[in-house]
């Protein structure tokens, strides 16, 4: 029953842990190779998948937790007071794309893609502890660079930054890319068309 | 709910801005027609009226951003070296900066849209905290070691001591910032225990006008978490303060 | 999946609480009678001892919950005495002696009473179990709320917060209070000696 590697030993430790437990971690602890411990704890991951229990067991934020099961939000909602993370703005979320791809990156790196000042939205998702300080632009003197955190890896469901979504993935479709380009040079009559080879492109 | 749908339509800077009026009309780039982004708004603002009151208030902000861009030539200075000399360009030129600039953020407002959709998902999952049961935490290295709660408490006073000191000091010596934080704190600890002040004890007569600005400021944020409850029984009467969950009529 | 009374909705329920949950408050939540809620609890409870898993479901004063089940308590044990032991720095003490006494307190109120950044300093206090998300301030959207937990209070055998001595006893003495204020008008000239009453005094 309490054989070290067990689905048993697995399920208390991950029980009593209140973050992400590495299975590098649960390994050293068991005296066991890492490859066992991360075959078991995907194995009890789909077993709860199967059971369809109330809860989960996910890989997040370089470690095992686990969390109840989405179905039962609604009734979790009811019973405690929880953070809804919806509540963050479309600037917010703006802001915190353009950190979470460009780290380390300045306010002004932040700015110079939405086109306005972001201070306060960076300070707000950095007291909501999805962004931190990383360090100083050297080249720029004393700019600091931002780059997000653990607890946003854990919020968004993520391993690592690995994961996220590469950012090609996001590019305005032809259609859109069309029609901007159409638009903006539209006024010019026809002699622009010709030019559109000519764009220099900024990257 | 409306009222957050309709603020996602809201735009935030130049650049969300233009992205959008691009998508319903043709812009001149090196024209930009500011009557016809105003009338834009006006209409915006014709149809919120009856809505939402921040949201007209929100549409007139964007109008102040507007003059920012024609201010900066369509692009804050201090953003991008290239962009500073805007003036060198060619129309052409100018156009082809602003299209990249423009499909930029556009991918980064996709990748927000994808965040937004993955943060709710998320939401729907709480994770196991719980954390240690009780048999457990007498195995816990004793991190308090040596620590009285005396120390604690010397600790706690010194601070907030420090910040008093800091206080006097950003009034008398230099024009310091001054901190509607620091001052919220004040009056919190203030209205702790006693349970009710009055607006005078926390502004003795002849104080600054700027800490009696302050105060007031920091009462009205306090007001506004509902920390507590503000009377004024008469007009230029004396304000009187009531800590939260403290009966009013006591 | 998510019928009411239904064992993931049950799992669900006691997987967020940290303390016993009564049925009568589980029935009232679901709009089912207590006798089912009370019966359908027993059955799991029976499942997790048949299935041999790493917790258990217990009926304890006011309520049900879940707990680890006793035969790896000696590997939670262990995983507990891996903790990191170094003690706090001054800075964790200060950051845990104004979450002690303004709590519920935000990152945001630390960092004003320190005047320093508490962020870092704040999570390894949630780390060691001393200080705990114990809520979010409403008005300020999405801001944790910090509090001591009960290892802090057990720790300094205190029954509730009321037991923290008063602030106030550990305030300046008047003398200390006048030197302040001599050495700060001393900085200003004289002119200044006549504003003595008018110096704010904020307590």
């Amino acid at each position: 029953m309490s054989d070290p590697g067990s689905r048993g030993t697995l399920e208390a430790l991950l029980f009593v842990s209140d973050e992400p437990l590495p299975a590098s971690r649960v390994a050293k602890l068991l005296e066991l190779p890492e490859a066992d411990v991360t075959a078991e704890l995907r194995e009890i991951a789909e077993e709860y998948a199967r059971d369809e229990r109330g809860f989960q067991l996910r890989e997040v934020a370089g470690g095992w937790r686990l969390y109840t099961h989405p179905a039962y939000h609604p009734v979790i909602e009811r019973m405690v007071l929880t953070w809804d993370v919806r509540h963050l703005s479309q600037a917010a979320l703006e802001a915190l794309s353009v950190i979470a791809y460009h780290q380390p990156v300045t306010r002004q790196g932040v700015n110079a893609v939405r086109g306005v000042n972001s201070e306060a939205v960076i300070s707000s998702l950095v007291e909501k502890g999805l962004v931190r300080e990383v360090g100083r632009d050297g080249a720029q003197g004393t700019a600091v660079l931002y780059g997000t955190t653990r607890t946003f890896l854990e919020k968004f469901g993520l391993k690592d930054l690995s994961g996220l979504p590469p950012l090609e993935e996001f590019a305005p479709d032809a259609a859109t890319e069309q029609s901007i380009r159409e638009r903006l040079n539209a006024l010019e009559g026809p002699e622009v068309d010709n030019d559109d080879d000519a764009i220099p492109t900024v990257d | 709910m409306t009222t957050y749908r309709v603020r996602t339509e809201v735009f935030e800077g130049p650049l969300d801005l233009l992205l959008h009026l691009v998508g319903r009309q043709k812009v001149d780039i090196r024209e930009i027609s500011f009557t016809e982004i105003a009338d834009e708004f006006i209409a915006h603002i014709e149809r919120m009226r009856d809505l939402d009151l921040d949201v007209a208030s929100e549409f007139l902000l964007l109008a102040s951003t507007l003059l920012e861009i024609k201010a900066a030539a369509l692009f804050p200075e201090d953003t991008d070296l290239e962009l500073d000399d805007l003036d060198d360009l060619t129309p052409e030129e100018a156009r082809a900066l602003l299209v990249e600039r423009l499909l930029v953020y556009k991918q980064f407002k996709n990748a927000a849209a994808e965040f937004a959709a993955r943060m709710e998902s998320e939401g729907r999952m709480h994770p196991r905290a719980a954390g240690l049961e009780e048999p457990f935490l007498r195995l816990m290295p004793d991190y308090l070691e040596g620590v009285t709660l005396r120390g604690l408490a010397v600790i706690c006073a010194d601070l907030e001591y420090g910040r008093e000191i800091f206080l006097l000091e950003a009034e008398h010596v230099a024009a310091m910032p001054i901190s509607l934080e620091l001052h919220m704190e004040s009056v919190r600890q203030g209205l702790k225990g006693k349970g009710r002040l009055r607006f005078g004890d926390l502004v003795p007569a002849g104080a600054p006008a700027e800490l009696v600005v302050v105060t007031l400021l920091a009462i009205l944020e306090l007001y506004k978490l509902g920390a507590l409850d503000v009377r004024q029984d008469a007009l230029f009467g004396e304000i009187d303060l009531i800590e939260a969950g403290v009966k009013s009529d006591v």
